[in-house]
C-alpha cells in the first residue's frame, strides 16, 4: 500500500481516469443496450469496439498519416478526426450488425437457449479478435498524434490536457444523443416498448428483429466512436486489447445497472477513476486486479448496480 | 397484482357455523392476519384463516384475487408485510425452502414444473429424496447406505406412479408424458416428499370433464392417506365436489368461509364470480 | 367474415393447448370467449395476435390468409389486442404507452383525434397523463390497455379478460365502454371469465373447455344456459 | 419479411438424414447386449492405452500430430479430458456456468509448486506424492470460497463472477511475490516409481507413463461421477439445473448441492493441475490463460454438456485439433497461425446448427427438437 | 482434408514461406555426400506465430542465414534448418523438445529463445544429450540447473542489468531514476539489478504486464509525470516499452528511457514514433557493428527482407557454433555436445567461449549502450564493468 502514491497524484489519477473511463462508458453503452433489449450479454461488442478502432486508423494510414506524422492546424486535425470517426462508427455498427445478423438471428430464430448465445458471443468474439490478429501479424499499429496532451489550463493544480477534453467532451456529446434517440424518437420508443415487454410491443406493431437491428447499430456507433477516443489517446492499438477493455465496459454496465444508459456512464466514469486509484495504492499491475474486484463484488452484493436495472424502467 | 384502491369495503368476517365445530380439532395451517405489499400494491390485505389437520380447505376467488400470492406466502416464497404464518405451531418466514418441504409441506405449481428432461421416476425419486441423507462420499462410493436409500426410494416412487396412474410411463422423460400425466406426476413428486399438508394449485386447470373428476377421487385418495390438502381451484364443479371448507378471495380480501354449500349460496361471492348483471349496478 | 379461424392447434412444448379451434367474427360484433381457467382462452388470442405459433389450422383475417404473418404486421393490418395482464410498459408514461398504441401510424392529425377520444373515454387518464404506467392503479392499466389498444384504430380489437382483478363498480364502467367502443364500429372480441357481464353484451358467445369449443350461441341464449352457470359455480 | 418457419426446416433435410443415421448408431448401442457393449467399451480403452506407443500410431495415417511429439500431445490431450469430465459437472449436471473453470486448474498446479518447488519460497520440498491430495483438497476449499458467495447468482452472471475470479487469480499469480510470476517454480518433482534396473518411470523423455497415469484416474474419475450422477447427489445436481426454484420446493437443499457440483469439479481441475505440475517440472504464469478457460467450456459444450462421453470427446477433440492444426499448411499460410480463428468460428457455426453438442445427452437433444417448433410465427 | 493438405513435419525446410509467402518447397531432401554429419539438421526452438513472435523471428532468420550460407559454402553437404513454433508458452514447449529429440537428424538446437520455455524444455533436452545453444534466454538461474546441454551466446541479466545501471550512474548522472518492469523473469531481473546498482537514486518504481497484454499505461505514466525524474529504467520488451515511451512524450516527460536488450528492436521505434523514441538508451550484451560483423546485416536483409532485429546476430553466431560442429564433422549428438562445451572463436556479435553452465564466459561479455539518433539504433559506447 502506498497511500503517498495515492494522494500526491490524486488530481491527476482523477482525470486520467474520468477520461478512461468516458471510453468505458461508450463501450458500456452497447452493452447495456443489448442487453436491456436481448437480456444478452453481448461479449462480442469488444470485438465492434476494435473495428471501429482499426478503422480509424486505417483510415489515416489512407490519409498518409502514419505514427511519425505530426499534423498541425485546427482545420485539418478537426477534419481528420471527423472523418475516421464517422468511418469509426460505420465500421463499428458494420460489425455490431453483422454480429447480429449471422451469429444472433439464427439462434433466435431456432429460440436457442441462453448459454448458445453466450457461447456464440465468445465465439464470435474470438473469431473477429483473431482475424484482426491474423491481419495485422499481431503487432501494434500506430496512430498520428493529431491532439496535443500538453496541458492546456490547470484546475486546482491538475493539468487539464486537449486530449482529456475531447474525449470526455465527446463521450457526454454522444451519450446526450442517445438518450435523446432513446427517449424521443419514435424508434427509441419501441426500443424502450421491447425492452419493457417484448410481446406486447409485437402486439403494438413494433418489429422486434428491426428494433434489435437499431439497438446494435446504436451500440456499435458508440463504440466506434470509443475506439477512435482510444486511438486519439492511446495512439496505439494492438489486436487483444478488445478483450479486457469490454470486460472492463462490460463492468461498467453493471456498476451503474445493465440496461440503465445513465448508469452506463456513471459506471464508466466511476470504474475508470476506482482502478486508477487503486493502480497509485497498490501499484499498476493490480489495476485490473482492482477493477475485476469491483466487478465481483458489486455482482455479489448488488447485482442491479448503483442505479437500477432495465431500460426504460426507470425513464432510461 | 389485484386492485385494492377503490374496492369498496368488504367486511372480511363471515363467520360459519361449521367453524365452530372444526375448530376442536388441532390446526396445521395458520394464516394469521396477513398483509403483503408488493411496492405500492397490496397484494393480501388482512387474510386470516386456519387449515385444520385432515380436511381438504379450497381456496377460491376469481382471476387476479391473490390466491397464488397467498398460497405462495403460505409455502414460504413470499415473506408476509405483517402478520404472519405458522406450519405446524412454527412460524415459516425465514425459513428455508428445503426446510419447510422436509416439515411436511409439498405443493404443485400452477404451470406444471416437472423436471422435464428426467424420468417419471427420478421425478418421484427427486421427492423422496427429501428425506435421504445419502452423502456425495457415500455416493461416490456406494456405501451401503446409498444402495439402502436407493432401493427404498426407487420403490415409494413405484408406489406412488402406481398410486397417481402413470406407474407404466415411469421410464418416459417428463417432457414426453401428456398433459394430464404431467399433473398427475407431479402430484406423486410431491407425495414424495412425505408432506402432512399437501398444496395443490389449480390441479385441473385445462382438464376435461372425465379428468376432473378422476382428480377428485385422486384428492380424496390423498386425502385418506392422512395428508391433509389445501386446493386452489377454479372449477367450482371440483371445489365443490372435493372440499371440506372453502375460503374465499377478492382483491386480496377474504370475503367468504365456510362450508361449500354456505360459501355457494353467498351472494358476494357469485357476484364475484358470475360478475354483477347490469340491473343490479 | 373479418376473422374466420379455421381447425386451430397448438403446442406448449409437447402439449397440446387448442384442440382444433374454429370460430368467426363478424364485422361490428361483439363476440365473446368464455371458459374455466386452462380452458384455452388466452392462448386462442395468443394464435389470433401471432405471438404463438400455431401448429396446423389456418387463420384469416380480413380475407387475407394470416396464419404466418409476423405479430407486428398483424397490427398494421388491423388487429390489436391488449394483452392479458394489461401489459403496461411501466417505465412509460401514460401519453407514451399511448403513442406506443398507435406506433405503426403515422398520420398526426388522425393520431391527435383518437388520443383526444381516447382521453375523453378514459378521464382518469388524461388526469394521469404525465405519470408512468408501473405507478397507476390495476383498475387505470387496464383503462390504459384498453385505450392504447384503440390508439392503433384497429378493425378488431382484441380484449383478454379486462374485468381482471379490478372491483365491480369498474367492471361495469369497463364493459361500458368496451359497448361503447363496438357501437363507434370497432369489432370485438373479447375473452373473459366474468361471464355474467361478457355474455349480457356479446352478440356472440363461445365457450371453450380443455382447448376445444363446446358451445357456442348468441349471448342472451348462453347466458341463460344452465350449463353454463354450472361450469363456473358448480350450480346444478 | 413473411418469413416462416418452414425454410429452416427444409434446409436441414440433409442435416436431418446424417441425424437420423447417428440416433440411429445410439439406439443401435443402447439395445445392444451387454456384453457387446462391455467388448466395445474395453477395445477402446485399449485402443486409447496403445495409442502413445510410436509402434502403434505410425500406423494411424493421419491421426499423430505431424508438428509435435504426439505423447506428448496425447498427454496434453488427456489433461483437457479429465478438465473436461470435471467441468462437465459443474456445467452440464447443475447447470452452474462457470467461466473461469481453469483457476482451480491453477490452484492446483501451484500448490504443488510451491510445496515441492525448490524455488519456492517456503522451501518444503515435500515429494510429488504427498502434495497431491493437499492440492485436491486446497482446491476444493477455493471452490467452495468461490462459490459461497456466488452461487447466489444465476446464468450470465455467474459466468462473468467466475471469469472475473480467474482473471484475479491469474493476475496474482502474475503480480504476487510469493507465486513468482512469469519466473515460476522449477525442479517440481515427478511422480515416484523406478523400473527394475533404477531408471524413473516418470521420466523426463518418456511422456507415455505421464499419459497412462491421466487416463487411468479419467477412468476412475468418470466412474466416480457416474456414480454420483446415478445417486441422489446427480438427481439433485439435474433437478437444479432444470427448475431451480421446483427443486428448492420438492425439498433439495439446492445451495448445497450447488457448492458440491462445484467443489466436485474444482478438485478434479486441481488433479488436473497437479498432474500437469508433476509432468511438466516447471510452473509460470503463461500455464494460466483465460483463454483456456474458454477452451474447457467451449469444449464441453461443443461435445455435448450433460453427458460424460460428450465431455470426454469434446476435451479430446479440441485439444488434439488445436494441436493438429500445428504444421500444417494451406495455400502458404500455417495453419496453425488461425487455429483460434477457426476454433471462434467453429463455435459460432456450432450453436446454429447443432447446439446440443456432438454427442448430446438424450434428453437435451430432445429439448432442443422442442424449442425449435416453439419458434414464435415470423420472427 | 488431412491428405490435400501440404504436410510440413518438422524436417522439410520452409524456407520460402516468410520471404515471400509462399507454399514450403525449397528444401533440398537429397542425399548430400561426403561426411556423415551432411545432411543433418539443427533446429530452431522459438516463438514464432503468438504475441512474443517477433522476438522469435528475428532470431530464426538469423539462423536461417547461417545455414543458408553454410549450403551455399558447401554444397555437397547441406544442413537443414527445422523450425519449432513453441509461442513462447512453457506448456507447449516439452512436446516440440521431444519432437526434436525424436528426429535423430538434429544434432543441435538453436534455442529456446525464452527463459520460460528454456526451464520446461531443459530437462528433455539435458536427458536426450541435445545440446542447445540460447541466443536469448538470459535468466540467470538457467545455468545454475546442472544441465550438460545448456550453453548461452549472451550474457545474462546479471551482466548487463549491473552495466544499465552503471550508465545511468555514471554517463547520465540521474540522480533521479524510475523503473518499471513487465513482471516477466527478464525484465523484473534487469529491474531488481538496476535498483540494486541506483540505490536510493530510484524514487520509484511501478510494474505492468507484459505480453501485449496492457496497452494502457496512463497509471504509470501520471506516476513517473509527478515524479520528475531524470531517466526511466524500463525492464521487458520493444511492445510495452514503445507504448510507454509514446504515452510519456505525449504527457510531456522528456526524460530518457533506458531499457535492456530486449527493446533493443526496429520495433520500439515504429511502435514508440520515432520522436519518442528519441534518445532513447538501449543497452545490450553484445558489440555494435564492428568490422567483426562483415556484412551481416546486408545477408541478413538480402536473405529475408528485413533488417535484423535484437538477437539476430546472437541466433546468427550460435548457430555458426554448431555449423563449425558440423563440417568439424561431429555427427552425432555427443560429439557435437563435445565440440560446443571446448568451442572458442569469434561471431558477429561477440567472442566466444564456454564457462562452467554453458555461461558465455564473462571475459567475453561485453556489454554496450546504444542510443535511437534520428530513428535509427547507433551505437553509445561500452559500459565499463562497474
Amino acid at each position: 500500500m502506498n497511500f503517498d502514491g495515492l494522494f500526491s497524484n490524486f488530481g491527476e489519477l482523477t482525470t486520467t481516469g474520468l477520461t478512461q473511463g468516458a471510453i468505458y462508458a461508450l463501450v458500456a453503452l452497447g452493452y447495456t443496450l443489448v442487453y436491456g433489449v436481448l437480456r444478452l450479454i453481448n461479449f462480442a461488442h469488444s470485438e465492434v469496439f476494435i473495428a471501429g478502432a482499426f478503422a480509424a486508423i486505417w483510415t489515416w494510414n489512407g490519409f498518409g498519416l502514419d505514427q511519425n506524422s505530426q499534423v498541425s492546424g485546427v482545420g485539418s486535425i478537426l477534419f481528420y478526426l471527423l472523418v475516421a470517426m464517422i468511418v469509426a462508427a460505420i465500421a463499428s455498427a458494420g460489425t455490431a450488425t453483422v454480429i447480429e445478423r449471422v451469429a444472433y438471428r439464427p439462434l433466435r430464430k431456432r429460440n436457442a437457449p441462453p448459454l448458445a448465445f453466450l457461447i456464440t458471443a465468445i465465439g464470435a468474439s474470438i473469431a473477429i479478435s483473431e482475424a484482426f490478429g491474423v491481419y495485422t501479424r499481431r503487432l501494434p499499429e500506430g496512430a498520428p498524434i493529431l491532439v496535443s496532451s500538453k496541458p492546456l489550463f490547470h484546475i486546482a493544480g491538475v493539468p487539464i490536457d486537449a486530449v482529456q477534453l475531447l474525449t470526455v467532451g465527446a463521450a457526454l456529446v454522444m451519450m446526450f444523443a442517445l438518450d435523446q434517440f432513446i427517449n424521443r424518437s419514435r424508434t427509441g420508443r419501441g426500443i424502450r416498448a421491447v425492452a419493457q415487454d417484448a410481446n406486447t410491443a409485437a402486439l403494438m406493431g413494433v418489429n422486434k428483429d428491426r428494433i434489435i437491428l437499431m439497438v446494435f447499430i446504436a451500440g456499435g456507433t458508440m463504440a466506434g466512436v470509443a475506439g477512435l477516443l482510444y486511438d486519439v489517446r492511446i495512439q496505439t492499438l494492438t489486436y487483444s486489447v478488445g478483450f479486457l477493455l469490454g470486460l472492463k465496459a462490460f463492468t461498467a454496465a453493471v456498476l451503474g445497472g445493465i440496461g440503465n444508459l445513465r448508469g452506463a456512464l456513471v459506471g464508466g466514469l466511476l470504474l475508470g477513476v476506482v482502478e486508477n486509484y487503486a493502480s497509485g495504492l497498490f501499484g499498476s499491475q493490480w489495476k485490473d486486479f482492482a477493477a475485476f474486484a469491483v466487478l465481483v463484488v458489486l455482482l455479489m452484493f448488488r447485482p442491479t448496480g448503483l442505479l437500477g436495472e432495465s431500460l426504460g424502467r426507470a425513464r432510461a | 397484482m389485484s386492485d385494492t384502491e377503490q374496492t369498496p369495503a368488504v367486511p372480511a368476517q363471515a363467520p360459519a357455523p361449521a367453524v365452530e365445530t372444526v375448530d376442536q380439532r388441532e390446526p396445521l395451517l395458520e394464516v394469521d392476519h396477513v398483509t403483503l405489499r408488493f411496492g405500492g400494491v397490496v397484494a393480501l390485505n388482512d387474510v386470516d384463516f386456519t387449515l385444520y389437520k385432515g380436511e381438504i380447505l379450497g381456496l377460491i376467488g376469481p382471476n387476479g384475487a391473490g390466491k397464488t400470492t397467498c398460497f405462495n406466502a403460505m409455502t414460504g416464497i413470499y415473506q408476509p408485510t405483517e402478520g404472519q404464518i405458522r406450519f405446524r405451531g412454527e412460524k415459516i418466514s425465514g425459513k428455508k425452502r428445503h426446510q419447510i418441504t422436509r416439515m411436511g409441506m409439498a405443493r404443485t405449481f400452477q404451470n406444471i414444473r416437472l423436471f422435464p428432461e428426467m424420468t417419471a421416476l427420478e421425478n418421484v425419486q427427486v421427492g423422496a429424496d427429501a428425506h435421504h441423507k445419502t452423502s456425495v462420499i457415500s455416493a461416490l462410493l456406494r456405501l451401503p447406505r446409498h444402495w439402502k436409500e436407493e432401493r427404498e426410494g426407487r420403490e415409494k416412487a413405484e408406489r406412488l406412479l402406481e398410486f397417481v396412474g402413470i406407474r407404466s410411463r415411469m421410464h418416459e422423460f417428463a417432457r414426453n408424458l401428456s398433459y394430464g400425466e404431467q399433473r398427475r406426476l407431479e402430484i406423486a413428486r410431491a407425495l414424495a416428499t412425505d408432506p402432512v399438508l399437501l398444496c395443490l394449485d389449480e390441479p385441473a386447470a385445462g382438464f376435461n370433464p372425465a379428468e376432473k373428476e378422476e382428480l377428485l377421487q385422486l384428492i380424496r385418495q390423498i386425502r385418506d392417506t392422512g395428508v391433509t390438502v389445501l386446493l386452489i381451484e377454479h372449477d367450482m364443479r371440483l371445489v365443490m365436489g372435493v372440499t371440506d371448507r372453502i375460503v374465499v378471495l377478492e382483491f386480496g380480501k377474504k370475503i367468504a368461509e365456510g362450508l361449500p354449500a354456505e360459501v355457494r349460496d353467498n351472494p358476494k361471492v357469485i357476484a364475484a364470480y358470475l360478475g354483477v348483471p347490469d340491473d343490479a349496478a | 367474415m373479418l376473422l374466420e379461424i379455421e381447425d386451430v392447434s397448438l403446442l406448449y412444448g409437447r402439449i397440446q393447448a387448442l384442440h382444433g379451434i374454429s370460430l368467426t367474427v363478424d364485422e361490428g360484433e361483439i363476440v365473446a370467449l368464455i371458459g374455466a381457467n386452462g380452458a384455452g382462452k388466452s392462448t386462442t388470442m395468443r394464435a389470433i395476435s401471432g405471438i404463438r405459433p400455431v401448429a396446423s389450422g389456418s387463420i384469416r383475417f380480413a380475407g387475407e390468409d394470416i396464419t404466418k404473418l409476423r405479430a407486428d404486421l398483424r397490427v398494421r393490418r388491423g388487429l390489436c389486442q391488449a394483452p392479458e395482464g394489461r401489459g403496461i410498459f411501466p417505465g412509460m408514461t401514460v401519453l407514451e404507452n399511448l403513442d406506443m398504441g398507435a406506433y405503426t401510424r403515422r398520420d398526426k392529425a388522425g393520431i391527435a383525434q383518437d388520443l383526444a377520444r381516447v382521453l375523453e373515454l378514459f378521464p382518469r387518464l388524461a388526469e394521469r397523463r404525465k405519470q408512468p404506467g408501473g405507478t397507476l392503479s390495476g383498475g387505470e392499466q387496464q383503462m390504459l390497455a384498453v385505450g392504447r389498444a384503440l390508439m392503433s384504430r384497429p378493425k378488431l380489437l382484441l380484449l383478454d379478460e379486462p374485468s381482471m382483478g379490478l372491483a365491480p363498480m369498474l367492471i361495469q364502467q369497463i364493459f361500458t365502454i368496451i359497448t361503447e367502443i363496438n357501437q363507434q364500429g370497432t369489432t370485438i372480441l373479447l375473452v373473459e371469465q366474468n361471464a355474467q357481464q361478457a355474455l349480457a353484451r356479446a352478440h356472440r358467445a363461445y365457450v371453450l373447455e380443455t382447448g376445444r369449443i363446446v358451445k357456442s350461441g348468441t349471448g342472451a341464449d348462453l347466458l341463460h344456459d344452465p350449463s353454463v352457470k354450472e361450469a363456473y359455480l358448480g350450480v346444478a | 419479411m413473411t418469413t416462416t418457419i418452414d425454410p429452416p426446416e427444409r434446409r436441414e433435410t440433409a442435416v436431418d438424414k446424417l441425424r437420423n443415421g447417428r440416433e440411429a448408431i445410439s439406439e443401435r448401442w443402447h439395445h445392444a447386449p451387454r456384453w457387446v457393449r462391455w467388448v466395445l467399451l474395453v477395445a477402446v480403452i485399449a485402443f486409447f492405452y496403445a495409442l502413445p506407443n510410436k509402434e502403434f500410431y505410425q500406423y494411424l495415417g493421419p491421426i499423430p500430430t505431424p508438428g509435435a511429439n504426439f505423447t506428448q500431445v496425447m498427454f496434453t490431450v488427456s489433461i483437457y479430458v479429465l478438465l473436461a469430465v470435471g467441468l462437465n459437472i459443474v456445467v452440464g449436471f447443475a447447470g452452474l456456468l462457470d467461466l473461469g473453470y481453469f483457476g482451480f486448474f491453477a490452484v492446483g498446479a501451484y500448490t504443488v509448486a510451491v510445496l515441492t518447488s525448490p524455488s519456492s519460497d517456503i522451501k518444503t520440498l515435500w515429494p510429488w506424492l504427498l502434495v497431491v491430495p493437499i492440492a485436491i483438497a486446497l482446491t476444493m476449499v477455493s471452490g467452495v470460497m468461490l462459490g459461497t458467495p456466488t452461487l447466489r447468482l444465476r446464468g450470465d452472471y455467474l459466468a462473468l463472477v467466475t471469469l472475473g475470479f480467474a482473471e484475479m487469480i491469474r493476475i496474482a499469480a502474475v503480480s504476487s511475490e510469493f507465486l513468482k510470476g512469469q519466473r515460476g517454480f522449477n525442479q517440481i518433482p515427478h511422480p515416484p516409481g523406478q523400473y527394475a534396473d533404477g531408471r524413473p518411470v516418470f521420466g523426463v523423455l518418456d511422456a507415455r507413463p505421464y499419459y497412462w497415469l491421466v487416463l487411468t484416474l479419467i477412468i476412475l474419475v468418470v466412474i466416480g461421477v457416474r456414480n454420483l450422477t446415478h445417486s441422489r447427489v446427480g438427481r439433485a445436481w439435474i433437478s437444479i439445473r432444470e427448475d431451480e426454484d421446483a427443486a428448492q420446493l420438492m425439498g433439495v437443499p439446492t445451495f448445497k448441492f450447488k457448492l458440491w457440483a462445484f467443489a466436485s469439479g474444482a478438485a478434479i481441475a486441481g488433479l488436473a493441475g497437479a498432474l500437469f505440475a508433476g509432468k511438466q517440472n516447471f510452473v509460470n504464469s503463461q500455464n494460466f490463460e483465460l483463454l483456456n478457460s474458454i477452451i474447457i467450456l467451449a469444449a464441453v459444450i461443443f461435445g455435448g454438456s450433460g453427458n460424460i462421453v460428450g465431455a470426454i470427446v469434446g476435451g479430446g477433440l479440441v485439444a488434439y485439433m488445436i494441436e493438429r492444426f500445428r504444421g500444417i499448411e494451406l495455400f502458404g499460410v500455417e495453419l496453425y497461425e488461425y487455429r483460434f480463428l477457426f476454433f471462434g468460428l467453429v463455435l459460432v457455426v456450432m450453436m446454429i446448427f447443432r447446439p446440443q453438442g456432438l454427442i448430446p445427452n438424450r434428453r437435451r437433444a430432445a429439448e432442443f427438437k422442442d424449442r425449435r417448433k416453439e419458434v414464435i410465427v415470423g420472427e | 482434408m488431412r491428405q490435400k493438405l501440404a504436410r510440413v513435419i518438422g524436417g522439410v525446410a520452409m524456407l520460402a514461406l516468410v520471404a515471400g509467402g509462399t507454399a514450403c518447397s525449397s528444401g533440398s531432401d537429397e542425399e548430400a555426400s561426403g561426411g556423415s554429419a551432411c545432411g543433418s539438421k539443427i533446429a530452431f526452438f522459438g516463438a514464432l506465430t503468438g504475441s512474443s513472435a517477433a522476438l522469435g523471428i528475428n532470431e530464426k532468420n538469423g539462423a536461417k542465414l547461417a545455414v543458408d550460407k553454410y549450403n551455399k559454402e558447401n554444397p555437397d553437404c547441406k544442413v537443414e534448418l527445422a523450425e519449432l513454433d513453441s509461442q513462447g508458452s512453457p506448456d507447449q514447449a516439452p512436446g516440440l523438445a521431444q519432437k526434436a529429440i525424436d528426429d535423430t537428424k538434429i544434432l543441435g538446437v538453436v534455442g529456446p529463445a525464452y527463459s520460460g520455455e528454456s526451464e520446461a524444455a531443459g530437462p528433455l533436452f539435458n536427458e536426450a544429450g541435445l545440446v542447445t545453444i540460447t541466443p536469448s534466454a538470459t535468466r540467470p538461474s538457467l545455468a545454475q540447473q546442472g544441465w550438460k546441454t545448456f550453453f548461452r551466446a549472451v550474457g545474462n541479466d546479471l551482466s548487463q542489468g549491473p552495466a544499465a545501471g552503471n550508465y545511468m550512474k555514471n554517463v547520465m548522472k540521474a540522480d533521479r531514476v524510475y523503473v518499471i518492469d513487465d513482471q516477466s523473469a527478464y525484465g523484473a531481473g534487469l529491474a531488481d539489478e538496476v535498483k540494486k546498482v541506483l540505490g536510493p537514486a530510484v524514487v520509484g518504481s511501478d510494474k505492468v504486464q507484459g505480453e501485449g497484454k496492457q496497452t494502457e499505461f496512463s497509471g504509470v505514466v501520471t506516476k513517473v509525470k509527478a515524479a520528475n525524474v531524470k531517466a526511466v529504467f524500463y525492464g521487458g520488451y520493444y511492445q510495452e516499452a514503445g507504448l510507454i515511451r509514446k504515452q510519456l512524450t505525449a504527457a510531456g516527460v522528456t526524460a530518457p528511457l533506458v531499457a535492456g536488450d530486449g527493446v533493443n528492436d526496429g520495433a520500439y521505434i515504429t511502435s514508440a514514433g520515432a520522436a519518442a523514441a528519441e534518445g532513447t538508451i538501449l543497452t545490450c550484451p553484445c558489440q555494435p557493428s564492428t568490422e567483426a560483423r562483415g556484412s551481416f546485416a546486408a545477408d541478413f536483409k538480402a536473405l529475408n527482407g528485413t533488417d535484423p532485429g535484437t538477437y539476430s546476430d546472437t541466433a546468427y553466431d550460435a548457430a555458426n557454433i554448431l555449423l563449425a560442429g558440423i563440417k568439424a564433422g561431429k555427427s552425432t549428438r555427443a560429439d557435437l555436445l563435445e565440440f560446443v562445451k571446448g568451442y572458442s572463436g569469434e561471431g558477429v556479435a561477440a567472442s566466444y567461449k564456454f564457462v562452467e553452465g554453458g555461461e558465455l564466459d564473462p571475459a567475453q561479455v561485453k556489454v554496450w549502450a546504444f542510443k535511437v539518433q534520428g530513428g535509427k539504433v547507433v551505437p553509445d559506447q561500452e559500459i565499463p564493468k562497474s
